[in-house]
């Protein structure tokens, strides 16, 4: 395979077959982000990369004896780690037996909210819901640190030229798009707030949200987007995501408990849960919508940048 | 507040990195950075004193109990880590807006500062967090804001050697998520206290040697030992200069942290020695390591890149240190750990000062540099002088408690040929001294003045301290020692 | 007749599977990975009964509305290079 | 015993094979698209092994007694978003490469390194 | 009514084998195009009403219509993009000839 651009439509197929897989091993809000992330924006943003990188991959000649040495000893390691493992499914195996069972049969109780993978992740494990919040504002911070430039006026006729052309071509799309975006902002508004119930939650949310603006985005062009949402907003805004998950935290502090306990939010613990739960949901969208809507932006609008530079340097 | 501080440690830069995008001018975010990083020194030596008197602190996040939620433990190593981590971010600070505003174009000076803030931020939680899942996390923050903060050096190697780290980091941070999934399998847990509860029940398993295996190798491409090394110097030649030394002095410092806290708190120690022949392997790689960077640091004409290799080799010397499974090498190792990341720092800190004035870290450009920039080649000079080991020096004091511990365990051989390592260090260090002071002046640098007092005063704060726990040397063997007494499980 | 169904779609997802991987054109790999797309959308929603939890549909929708985007996604940007392409032939 | 585990074999393969991709490869996309398959498929071994037989997804609903283990759900999610941000600054820095030294080969690139030295 | 949703089922699954098949075995693009774009939505909207006639949940017939909703609009036209893409761009009988044999002998 050197044509790169199938390499990448066949990774979004098989991450749409892991999302699959996971829904038949009862994952489904892994199934949720998985088909959201893996199958959507990596995709596309692997798209939008690839029309800078150049589609082909060049036939140079590999040594890849090393890497199959290296790569069948790590294989074979892990297929003898297989050997002592559980059988799959077993119920008696120590990670069903440890743990979680307390996740299952009480969380209810403590928690109060029927997805128990919700009241993990925000709740049990709020903290590592945090690091996750702070690695996706660290890869917005990182990709802002790349590839954002001052943009020159030049450039912006440039893309609108570019653009005019595109959109005579997809009326029917653009027309179609037109009625799907707010349908899909409202889907995802359910998913942020419908993650105590079923699967979602403010991740599946937030990258929901984004992908809207992807397509608003690939369909009236970059300059109309720009108008819509403003680059230095977006960037505050994902930091206000990380700082109102992180202040819900401070709260607590405050109150005298230990950072994360939602009970000091409310009199009620279980009121106060659910309250944390919330705003901290809230504020995982919030990042998460924005980063991606950075990444994004700043990788469509490096493409108009990179074909002029070339010229000059041709 | 006293109870919260283990989580104010982590949360307090953390919390600020956002914090910065909204401050408007960089000169102010600079400030706001440097006084966050200055409170999370004070922190952690609070943090510090509190282990010393009255022992482990364990801190509940959530207010759920360990196994079910996520728990910070501090004890005697992790807090002289952190007080390594967040003195050393403080100091390096100091310097930054001087030396980033020749180096980073001025629109990304906040988002330098936020990365930065967000790396020391997910140092300090690796090394504060009790939970093995959680390290992989913040893990993940600190490869992510490093990969960026070296990717905006000036040259375009820096780009390539950031994607290099990139897919090595990442490569080694997949490794530790299987290893932690093969752990969490066989046990049900993924608290570390918990974990070391349950793992002997199963330590026959062929599974939890997979495990163990695929963490130390994990770690082991995170720390650049020495086969898995190449990363490394051009990631820290091709930095700004202000994230190799902050790079220099933590970064693989926390991965020689993680090897310890999993291979003597998670696994137990009999375990990791004995089922393996890991003390060979460590010391045979060690030695290896310690000869080739030295060897390949002697033949480097940049500089940045010839300290880059030297760090190769010091980490080298802490696995030495560390294979001795004995109370006395673990000390060594803790106490080069904390030596290394002071000389570093300063010889780092001193370049960066070097590259503000003559924009170059090439060995040719220092020529006659003893006389235009004395003070700051002074700081250098002793800086390598420790790195050798001289008397009077912290590099001193680190050799002699590894030679110590290496001739308690009998191993005579191994005492002599660390010696030799150190004279490859004198090869190295004199060549930059002979250019600096014996070479005449190029025609060029006739108008390079001493670096401003920016870089001055932190680089001496850390030249001083060199000498200083060079000479009295009780604070950091005190802490040192209890700390790899609480990990063999001695009693003081 | 749902196990039926599902094993049907399986096939015909390994049919758009291997048209993917032939090619040989762009389109017709874009056309492969929608049809596999649509035919994920019905497979999950086909699962949820088979499993008897069938409230997990929103995961359906996801993909419908994501395969809609990434099928817009490579029409746009595979476009924009082809065009490229066509005009640096005509230099 | 042993047909037990098939499924980790499975996942092991799939690994691998991802693997083999990111060392062997010049390519840098090439490289990043390993590195996803890579982890996807370290996401596909956790989540195997949340599975319990006669288990149901972790919501919990009426008349339903046995689910899957939340906690690799969890961990997972967090990891997936982890895959996602080291992709995209990976593709930053790819674009960025290209723009600098012309090329996303790995040998291309390490002989313009030595040209400059 | 499990027998007509059965019924529904059975039809859907003829028309994804029968589009699949075409996928596969058709000659050109545009033949291939017309198998998937016929079969696609029909069968798509037959499985999904097989599966709504026997749900007894009143949300899970919303989203299921909801789904339905959206396939029928997504589907066509994703279709007529592609199609005009791929006619915009001259992909046309004599192009695809030349096209197939420098992808075949990359891969």
């Amino acid at each position: 395979m050197k044509d790169l651009l199938a390499v990448v439509m066949l990774l979004g197929i098989y991450s749409l077959l892991s999302a699959s897989f996971f829904v038949t091993m009862d994952a489904v809000d892994v199934a949720f982000t998985e088909a959201a992330v893996g199958a959507g924006v990596s995709t596309l943003l692997m798209l939008v990369a690839i029309t800078m990188t150049g589609r082909k991959e060049h036939p140079t000649r590999h040594k890849p004896l090393l890497a199959i040495v290296v790569v069948i000893i790590t294989g074979s390691l892990l297929i003898y780690g297989t050997l002592d493992m559980p059988r799959f499914g077993l119920a008696e195996a120590p990670i069903h037996q440890h743990v979680a069972p307390r996740y299952i049969n009480d969380s209810m109780q403590e928690i109060g909210v029927p997805n128990i993978v919700t009241s993990v992740l925000a709740s049990y494990r709020a903290f590592d819901t945090f690091g996750e919040v702070v690695v996706i504002f660290t890869a917005g911070m990182g990709v802002l640190a790349l590839l954002s430039m001052v943009r020159r006026s030049e450039d912006t006729e440039n893309i609108d030229s570019n653009n005019y052309s595109m959109h005579e071509q997809h009326l029917i799309l653009r027309i179609v798009s037109k009625m799907l975006i707010p349908f899909i902002l409202m889907f995802a508004f359910y998913v942020q707030f419908h993650g105590d119930f079923g699967p979602g939650g403010g991740f599946q949310a937030g990258v929901i949200f984004a992908s809207a603006i992807f397509l608003y985005t690939m369909l009236f062009g970059m300059n109309t987007a720009r108008r819509v949402i403003n680059q230095a907003f977006i960037q505050i805004l994902a930091a206000t995501g990380v700082l109102l998950y992180g202040s819900v935290g401070v709260v607590s502090l405050l109150n005298g408990k230990s950072f994360f306990d939602y009970s000091a939010l409310a009199s009620d613990p279980i009121a106060g849960q659910h309250l944390g739960i919330l705003l901290i949901e809230l504020g995982v969208g919030i990042t998460v919508a924005a980063v991606m809507i950075i990444i994004f932006f700043n990788f469509a609008d490096r493409r108009n940048y990179s074909p002029n530079k070339d010229s000059e340097n041709s | 507040m006293l109870v919260h501080l283990p989580i104010l440690q982590v949360i307090v830069p953390l919390m600020a990195a956002p914090l910065c995008l909204f401050l408007s001018k960089p000169r102010l975010v600079w400030l706001f950075a440097l006084i966050v990083s200055g409170l999370s020194f004070l922190i952690s030596s609070l943090l510090l004193e509190q282990v010393m008197t009255s022992g482990t602190i364990v801190y509940e996040l959530g207010g759920w109990e360990a196994p079910w939620g996520i728990e910070y433990r501090i004890d005697q190593l992790n807090a002289f880590l952190l007080l390594i981590i967040s003195a050393i971010s403080t100091v390096v600070l100091f310097a930054a807006n001087t030396s980033i505003s020749k180096e980073i174009p001025e629109n990304k000076h906040t988002i330098f500062y936020i990365l930065y803030l967000l790396s020391l931020a997910s140092m300090l939680g690796i090394v504060a967090t009790g939970d093995a899942f959680n390290v992989f996390v913040f893990l993940e923050i600190s490869s992510l804001s490093a990969y960026a903060l070296i990717a905006l050096g000036e040259d375009r190697r820096a780009l390539w050697a950031s994607f290099q780290y990139l897919i090595m980091g990442t490569i080694g941070a997949t490794f530790i998520l299987i290893g932690i999934g093969l752990m969490y399998q066989m046990t049900g847990t993924l608290n570390m206290e918990d974990l070391s509860k349950r793992l002997p029940e199963v330590e026959q398993t062929r599974t939890v040697f997979t495990a163990f295996a695929f963490v130390i190798v994990g770690v082991c491409l995170k720390l650049a030992m020495f086969p898995l090394h190449l990363w490394l110097p051009n990631a820290y030649a091709y930095a700004p200069s202000i994230v190799t030394a902050f790079f220099a002095a933590t970064a693989t410092k926390v991965a020689v942290y993680l090897l310890i806290r999993f291979t003597f708190s998670v696994f137990d120690l009999s375990f990791s020695f004995t089922h393996l022949p890991l003390q060979l392997l460590f010391v045979v790689l060690g030695l290896v390591g310690i000869f080739v960077a030295s060897t390949a640091a002697i033949y480097q004409t940049n500089i940045k890149l010839l300290f880059a290799y030297s760090s190769i080799a010091q980490i080298g010397y802490m696995l030495v240190g560390y294979s001795m499974t004995s109370v006395a090498g673990l000390t060594a190792t803790l106490l080069h750990m904390f030596n290394h990341a002071l000389i570093k720092g300063a010889l780092f800190l001193a370049l960066a000062a070097v590259v503000y004035r003559i924009g170059s870290a090439q060995l040719s450009q220092f020529q006659g540099l003893g006389r235009q920039m004395p003070i700051t080649m002074a700081a250098i000079v002793i800086g390598g002088l420790s790195l050798i080991g001289v008397p009077l020096t912290v590099g001193f004091v680190s050799k002699w408690y590894l030679v110590m511990a290496v001739i308690q365990n009998g191993w005579w051989p191994l005492a002599v040929l660390i010696l030799l390592g150190s004279l490859l260090a004198v090869v190295y260090v004199w060549r930059i001294v002979e250019t600096a002071y014996f070479k005449p002046a190029l025609a060029s640098s006739e108008t390079i003045k001493e670096a401003p007092l920016s870089f001055l005063i932190p680089i001496w704060t850390l030249v001083l301290a060199n000498i200083y726990f060079g000479i009295d040397t009780r604070l950091s063997v005190q802490v040192a020692q209890a700390a790899s007494q609480s990990l063999f499980g001695v009693s003081p | 007749m749902l196990i039926a169904a599902t094993i049907a779609i399986l096939v015909v997802m390994i049919m758009a599977t291997i048209r993917a991987i032939m090619g040989p054109t762009v389109y017709d790999r874009v056309l492969a990975v929608n049809m596999f797309g649509t035919k994920t959308v019905l497979l999950i929603s086909l699962l949820g009964f088979v499993m008897g939890r069938p409230e997990f549909l929103d995961i359906a929708i996801v993909y419908a509305l994501i395969n809609f985007i990434s099928v817009i996604g490579v029409l746009r940007y595979s476009d924009n290079f082809t065009l490229k392409k066509s005009e640096a032939q005509k230099k | 015993m042993l047909i037990g585990l098939y499924n980790y074999w499975v996942v092991v393969v799939l690994m691998m094979v991802g693997f083999y991709i990111v060392i062997a490869h010049g390519n840098l996309i090439k490289k990043i698209v390993g590195l996803s398959i890579f982890q996807t498929s370290v996401f596909i071994f956790y989540i195997s092994t949340a599975n319990v037989d006669g288990g149901t997804a972790p919501i919990l609903a009426e008349g339903i007694e046995q689910y899957s283990n939340p906690l690799p759900h969890v961990l997972i999610l967090t990891a997936i978003v982890v895959g996602i941000a080291t992709t995209a600054l990976g593709l930053a820095l790819a674009v960025r490469i290209k723009e600098t030294y012309g090329s996303v080969e790995e040998l291309e690139i390490q002989n313009k390194d030595n040209q400059d030295c | 009514m499990q027998v007509i949703s059965a019924l529904f089922l059975l039809i859907g699954s003829f028309l994804c084998l029968s589009g699949g098949i075409g996928i596969l075995r058709f000659p050109d693009f545009y033949t291939r195009m017309h198998a998937v774009g016929v079969t696609d939505t029909l069968a798509t909207a037959m499985i999904l009403i097989g599966l709504i006639l026997i749900s007894s949940d009143f949300l899970v017939d919303v989203k299921l219509v909801i789904i339905l909703l959206m396939t029928l609009f997504i589907s066509p036209t994703a279709s007529h993009a592609l199609a005009n893409a791929a006619l915009h761009n001259d992909l046309a009988k004599k192009d695809k000839k030349s096209n197939d044999e420098v992808t075949s002998s990359n891969s």
